[in-house]
């Protein structure tokens, strides 16, 4: 059977000629990058190319990013390496009740350790507030964290006024771009960004690799200690064929954008309209309109999120579910939860990711699939009004 | 890491070994990580009219050292004081940052050397 | 020109079966292993495919291993997991003098955090005293972290010793095997090891992936938060190519390891041995007879370090010094100055650490090389007595 990807927002395949380069780095050139010798100077040099081709993505410079393993590392190391080495001017962060779990349990750690954390509601699309934002600082807080699109319902934040604010406050602002790099166009200096997390394997990248980027002249400490590499920030030995392969995943991110967005944004809102007009009694999550290129999640009434995917899957479509069903967890996805769906609307969640590999095809497939699949699972439903 | 010219005194490093007679030396260790040269002088009239060096240090220590030597020779006494470390590290297009103290080695040297040389002969 | 690979201790080349298998995992089987289909599921068994290898390899469940980033985290995961999570306990960690920054510096971190750290001194060959440890030991010693085989000089500590005290004592074992696995025969139960750290990329897997084997029962926590993968201990999208990858490099230990050893200990005697007879004013450096198989450290008197492995280099040979020129540092290798020698004689060491790939033809070119050398640096040295 033919298989359809429609999970890209939990990870994507890597490209073939990342892969290409990575397995030059594994075999051919291996040396660490730490060396004298000319192992050690091959490495050496492609890691800073990679800085460079991430820095360029972003709109910073090459110095002001740092390679870590994976998008929850720069998460833990934003928010615990600022904390920490700013806790003399206070001890207040500001975040969402939106976050991923790397920020949200990196703050309850922080928590324990004597920080105060404020929680921001989004409103029903998922979106925060400039507004609230602004009331809740006060004279203690050092850091705010929003994240730029959310992972589930894919909004994206008002990031451009958040930092703004940010800047006159005099506040370190960090934001969670996992979901966005790739995705969306980000210059740090005009969107008024001090420190953004970004992961490898959500851009077409390996897996294991991730980056942060700090604005030069951020406070910050490290959370892993060793020797020197990554300028003692984040020590260990450079994951080079990781690092190389996601300097390539971000030059090709760079050259692509344009075509990836207008190509996700076409699939998806032929997919949402397709959708509409062939299900009833359906929800679309997340802002309609400012939300990621490739973000199509829908709550069908009546249903249970781990039966439609394991239902789709059959029929050889993979996606995923706010449902608590499918996390082994007590609550059906936080980020629903806090836009005020119901446990039983929030249970009956599909996300559907595109990518840049799918197609017309896989749409009008899928389109052909899920309306049999609810049919059946609404008519075992005792919610199902009809 | 280090450019051509650094390599290239590196590898055929000018002006090694020792002057029987020299009648200038200087021997600095340098404190940052403890590695020694040692610059021996021929001064006629005022003008060295030889130098060579010796050196237990780095890549870098090594083409300083090389470098410095082909500097000074036949340059008078006063123009061989002008040269800083600066200038050694300048003539071979710059030194990696953590290397530029391996400049100091070279230049601290050769001015140890000449005040040697300045000493005796006052005597 | 051919290049001699002598610097096995910094890293290694990925196992060309390594990377076919992680190519796979790459760009075919790519999902993500927390998915509810298809994609998820075969990555999912897969990652616990390795988790088998790395088990068997170190003689522990597969329960009992979880992945990290690698060696690095490992060590900050057991330091930092076990001190935190026993603090109740007590404060006092012993540790040695000659362990890996990440311990070194880890320590550091937690003396910051009001525990004592007691430093062991080691004798001229880099070896640990047992009777030390055990005088070390106070009624607040809560974990004994002393590494396995040592980095620089190879030397191989009293590792079940060490574990038997420990268990006597009900204190925790925690063992940096970063060097020794795949170097030597481990087995947890055997050595009476709680908690051990792996790094990939020394056993011809690849970088940016590493494990830690905890004994089942050994409180310990995360060091690092976000999702639920392995276990919660250590959050992040698993690193499935890298996971996979360290698999089959462990699945390769395991079976080559008799092989490894006696072919690296036959090359690094002959190694030893024409370096003795060649070149005069030398100094071996570690344990004769107890060190790692393919380690080879010698200090050349009256020359530096650098220079050296320059031009070493220059004629296609890859090695490694504990001089401070190499590093940047103040200091030379604070190994070497532990085990007593003098900052000059510590600045002319050479580590040459062979691999299953090295030939006699190897070993044969470089003690052609190595006299001319010398010679040549020798003649040029101020320290020279002849
Ligand atoms: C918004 C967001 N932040 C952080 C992460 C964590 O990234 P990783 O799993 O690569 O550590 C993810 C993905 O899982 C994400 O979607
Ligand atoms: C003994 C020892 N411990 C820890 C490490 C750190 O491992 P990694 O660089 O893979 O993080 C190394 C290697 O650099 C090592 O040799
Ligand atoms: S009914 Fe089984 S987990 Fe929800
Ligand atoms: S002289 Fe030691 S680092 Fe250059």
């Amino acid at each position: 059977m033919e298989r359809i990807y429609f999970d890209h927002s939990a990870t994507t395949p890597v490209d073939k000629e990342v892969a290409k380069v990575m397995l030059e780095y594994m075999t051919e050139k291996f040396g660490n990058p730490s060396s004298v010798h000319s192992f050690g100077r091959e490495t050496r040099k492609a890691v800073e190319e990679a800085r460079h081709s991430v820095a360029a993505l972003l709109g910073a410079a090459a110095n002001e990013i740092f390679f870590t393993s994976g998008g929850t590392e720069s998460d833990n190391l934003a928010l615990k390496g600022i904390a920490f080495a700013n806790r003399k001017k206070g001890n207040h962060i500001i975040t969402t009740a939106i976050e991923h779990h790397a920020i949200l349990h990196a703050c309850e750690y922080l928590e324990k350790q004597g920080f105060t954390v404020t929680y921001l509601p989004v409103d029903e699309n998922a979106m925060v507030s400039v507004e609230d934002v602004k009331n809740a600082i006060t004279d203690k807080t050092i850091l705010i964290s929003v994240m730029f699109a959310n992972n589930e319902v894919g909004t994206i934040q008002p990031i451009k006024e958040i930092g703004q604010l940010a800047k006159e406050k005099k506040i370190y602002f960090h934001t969670d771009a996992v979901q966005a790099v790739g995705n969306c166009h980000i210059d740090v200096n005009e969107l008024n960004i001090d420190v953004l997390s970004l992961s490898g394997h959500k851009i077409y990248g390996p897996k294991g690799i991730g980056a942060i980027y700090i604005r030069k002249g951020v406070k910050i400490e490290s959370t892993q200690h060793g020797g020197s590499q990554e300028r003692k920030l984040r020590p260990g030995t450079e994951n080079v064929p990781g690092i190389v392969g996601l300097g390539k995943a971000a030059e090709l991110a760079s050259i692509e954008l344009d075509q990836r967005i207008s190509h996700l944004t076409n699939l998806r809102d032929k997919l949402i309209k397709g959708i509409q007009e062939k299900i009833s009694d359906i929800k679309l999550n997340g802002h309609k309109e400012i939300r990621l290129p490739g973000n199509v999640n829908i709550s069908f009434l009546y249903v249970e999120g781990e039966s439609l995917l394991l239902n789709l899957d059959l029929k050889g479509i993979a996606a995923s579910s706010g449902s608590a069903c499918t996390s082994g967890s007590l609550d059906p996805s936080h980020v629903l939860l806090a836009m005020g769906l119901t446990h039983e609307v929030a249970h009956g969640s599909l996300r559907l990711s595109l990518g840049r590999g799918n197609t017309e095809a896989d749409i009008n497939y899928c389109l052909e699939v899920l309306p049999q699949i609810l049919e059946r699972l609404r008519s075992m439903s005792p919610l199902n009004a009809n | 890491m280090y450019t051509e010219k650094v390599m290239d005194h590196f590898t055929n490093p000018r002006n090694v070994g020792e002057i029987e007679n020299a009648n200038g030396v200087g021997e600095v260790g340098n404190a940052k990580c403890g590695d020694i040269m040692r610059i021996y002088l021929d001064v006629q009239d005022n003008i060295i009219k030889d130098v060579k060096f010796k050196t237990f240090g780095c890549g870098a220590a090594i083409a300083t050292s090389s470098m410095v030597t082909e500097l000074v020779m036949g340059k008078t006494l006063d123009e061989a004081l002008k040269i800083s470390n600066d200038a050694v590290a300048e003539a071979l297009d710059g030194l990696p940052p953590a290397k530029m103290h391996c400049s100091n080695l070279a230049a601290d040297a050769l001015h140890e050397a000449i005040k040697d040389y300045i000493s005796k002969k006052g005597k």
